[in-house]
């Protein structure tokens, strides 16, 4: 684990006047040598590694299975021949090469969005029942989720955003990323764009820096010990908007996938190895 | 009817080891939902495990037995083929039994 | 839903569990109320705690999430035949009660809740003795704020 | 006091460049994404959660690292944001300020996990900082502030900086990741003194 210890300026400021004259009475830029000694990291590492194996999310991925193979709906269908973008029934690294453009819809699709579309057209399902309760834990479609990111176990992510709405939504992804609003100021930057930086205890990824980035991408959906449920990658993201105090976004908007597409491409190349286990 | 169980049972020498997640809220009934209402107390309080019939491990619970419950135990006399089965009663009476073959 | 007794009826009229058995899996009310080891001692018998270099128990010291504390305990007394998890501050103390068979290991790996820092006890009962190792455990809190 | 420094400085920023990426096909795209994702949220939620003001505008389009014009400008409005309690004790009760310190919660919306009615807002600095020595599950993401009322003398004038610090921290670093916990309201002028007797008091445990 990277760790570095806390003495630096939160953001490095590029030769502006201001912020020589500042620097210099910056109250908190000072190293302090209390504190420092205080390393609790070596106690959480023994547990997460007394947690590593045995993840409760091999329940939802059994979960997810069943519900991929039993006939449901209006139309008593099954999944199987649900397109995840490497053909019907083609479940194997689909994952990992998500979100993507699905030329059938028009759009780019996460894999949730991508599952409520086949469960509306194969099985005839309304949206609204796909995605019925779908933020309780072990909902359908957090269950789906993780057995079909569980189908691309060391398959690298590949989303290299090369269609011309994909080159969009990255770029749009990558502003939205550095967009601060609400009463804390708050953008995803301001927590995840350095190294080895923590909020308490937990470790937060830079997303600046692929081999963060993949970190936590290869590691989504996640057992959130906190919630005794897996959580998705959109679930992920609505809590962190929450935590940085606005209204979150709806379930498959446009301001998910961008970030996803975003994110996703940060963290190329990287190996699936999902479901993790988290806080 | 609870959701299915995921049990290992796999035999190293004279042993068989056996590690079991079990699908259950453990509810304690002391935490509120998003209304500030309390949510019932619902957990498992007993399980029993047998290897070909032969009771191996019984367990009592309380509320304090983690959400989705980890159970790993050692024991001797059973070999390759044999069913393990690990069975648990709630305390809304409710109930779950699965098995698995020891590999 | 069913109720204990009847799940347990079923169970033996499957095939499951003997009568024995199904008594074996009862579930001890009044330990789950008491409000410390002593107690617990005091209601299941045998002689005052004493401490135990013979028992490995393994913990993280610092639990990142007091939702999920992962235990490994294990009794190098001979004729254990129960390992209890007592967590000294939840609001029930008592958190699982097992009962290992003869051919058995005395080894148990499971998963408890902690409401905050605290001593957790492993306490082993082998005839008629009651023997026990501690481990304090810190529980940190989160992020981003509730 | 080198904070009048830094409100006297001339601000030449234009404000052309204020808008520079708005008037990109990306900023309308972006504003696009927006308008489509969020179509619940209520006109006042718009307004205090989700438009801009200047200095976040700012701060987003240069990527937290502005060039020392927009510095200026940031330093300017921000120091221009100061509000002080009406009894004119910028430092307070260090015990309420620990309080605030450790206390994570308030603000949240949403139908998911709202906070549930009459929740306190605090200050959640250990998420960010460490500050008693003792507590160990502190952030990093700001500096270490253990021992801190120990490096300078125990003066209004200390406090002032401190509070004004804490108040809007973006008039001495533009574009730092801390929140302006007092001229976006989060905290009121007796909740910051009380945080900045939390810091400075030689009784509370960040100093002891």
């Amino acid at each position: 684990m990277k760790r570095r210890s806390s003495d630096a300026i939160a953001v490095p400021i590029r030769g502006g006047i201001v912020a020589t004259i500042c620097a210099g009475i910056l109250l908190g830029g000072a190293v302090s040598a209390l504190g420092e000694d205080v390393d609790p990291l070596n106690g959480i590492q023994k547990y997460r590694d007394m947690l590593k194996d045995d993840n409760p999310a091999e329940l939802s991925e059994m979960s997810g299975e069943a519900l991929w193979t039993t006939p449901r709906g209006p139309r008593q269908a099954t999944l199987e021949a649900c397109d995840l973008g490497l053909g019907p029934g083609v479940i194997e690294g689909a994952y990992a090469r998500l979100p993507r453009w699905f030329p059938d819809v028009a759009r780019v699709q996460d894999i949730e969005s991508r599952l409520v579309t086949c469960m509306t057209t194969l099985q005839g399902m309304t949206a609204e029942q796909a995605t019925k309760d779908w933020t309780n834990p072990g909902s359908d479609l957090e269950n789906l989720v993780t057995y079909v990111a569980g189908k691309s176990l060391g398959v690298p992510i590949d989303v290299p955003a090369l269609h011309p709405r994909e080159a969009e939504l990255a770029a749009i992804g990558e502003v939205l990323f550095f967009r601060r609003a609400g009463p804390l100021d708050f953008a995803c930057a301001t927590c995840h764009s350095q190294d080895g930086r923590r909020i308490r205890l937990q470790d937060l990824p830079n997303f600046l820096d692929p081999e963060s980035a993949r970190g936590s991408m290869t590691t989504w959906p996640a057992y959130r010990v906190s919630q005794s449920a897996v959580w998705t990658m959109e679930r992920r993201l609505i809590d962190c908007i929450r935590q940085m105090r606005q209204p979150e976004p709806e379930f498959g908007s446009e301001l998910l996938i961008a970030l996803q597409v975003w994110l996703q491409k940060q963290a190329n190349g990287g190996a699936m190895a999902a479901p993790g286990m988290k806080r | 009817m609870g959701k299915p169980m995921k049990i290992r049972a796999r035999a190293a020498g004279e042993l068989v080891e056996v590690k079991v997640l079990m699908a259950h809220p453990m509810e304690s009934g002391r935490r509120k939902d998003a209304a500030g209402e309390l949510i019932p107390a619902h957990y498992i309080r007993t399980v029993e495990a047998t290897c070909a019939e032969r009771v191996v491990l019984t367990a009592q619970w309380g509320t304090a037995i983690s959400a989705n419950p980890f159970l790993g135990f050692k024991f001797k006399g059973g070999a390759k083929g044999d069913k393990v089965r690990i069975t648990w009663v709630d305390s809304e009476g409710d109930s779950r039994s699965d098995e698995t073959t020891v590999v | 839903m069913t109720n204990t007794a009847g799940v347990i009826a079923a169970f033996v009229a499957a095939g499951w569990l003997t009568p024995g058995e199904a008594r074996a899996a009862e579930w001890n009310k009044a330990a789950f109320a008491v409000k410390d080891m002593d107690e617990l001692i005091a209601l299941l018998g045998g002689e005052p705690a004493t401490p135990s270099d013979a028992i490995v128990f393994d913990a993280p010291d610092i639990a990142e999430n007091g939702a999920v504390v992962p235990l490994a305990l294990k009794s190098g007394v001979p004729g254990t035949e129960t390992i209890a998890i007592i967590v000294e501050k939840n609001p029930t103390v008592l958190a699982a009660m097992f009962t290992i068979p003869p051919d058995t290991l005395p080894e148990i790996m499971t998963r408890v809740k902690m409401a905050e820092s605290c001593n957790v006890y492993a306490l082993i009962r082998a005839g008629g003795r009651n023997l026990f190792a501690v481990r304090a455990i810190k529980v940190t809190l989160g992020g981003c704020g509730g | 006091m080198k904070r009048l420094v830094v409100t006297g400085l001339v601000c030449a920023m234009s404000a052309a460049a204020v808008g520079a990426d708005d008037d990109s096909g990306l900023g309308k795209q972006v504003e696009q994404v927006l308008r489509h994702s969020f179509t619940t949220a209520t006109p006042a939620e718009w307004k205090t959660r989700l438009d801009q003001d200047e200095v976040q505008a700012l701060c987003s389009l240069h990527h937290n690292s502005p060039p020392a014009a927009v510095s200026e400008r940031i330093a300017k409005l921000s120091s221009a944001t100061m509000r002080y309690p009406e009894d004119g004790k910028l430092s307070g009760d260090w015990k309420k300020g620990e309080k605030l310190a450790s206390l994570g919660t308030g603000g949240h919306i949403g139908k998911i996990q709202p906070d549930r009615p009459g929740v306190r807002r605090g200050g959640n600095c250990y998420a960010c900082h460490v500050l008693a020595p003792d507590e160990i599950d502190a952030g990093n993401i700001g500096p270490s502030l253990a021992g801190y009322g120990r490096r300078f003398a125990n003066s209004p004038a200390t406090a002032r900086i401190v509070y004004e610090k804490i108040w809007n921290a973006q008039a001495f670093l533009p574009c730092t990741q801390m929140p302006r916990f007092g001229a976006n309201g989060w905290l009121t002028p007796q909740e910051v003194a009380d945080t900045v007797a939390f810091l400075l008091d030689p009784e509370s445990p960040v100093n002891r």
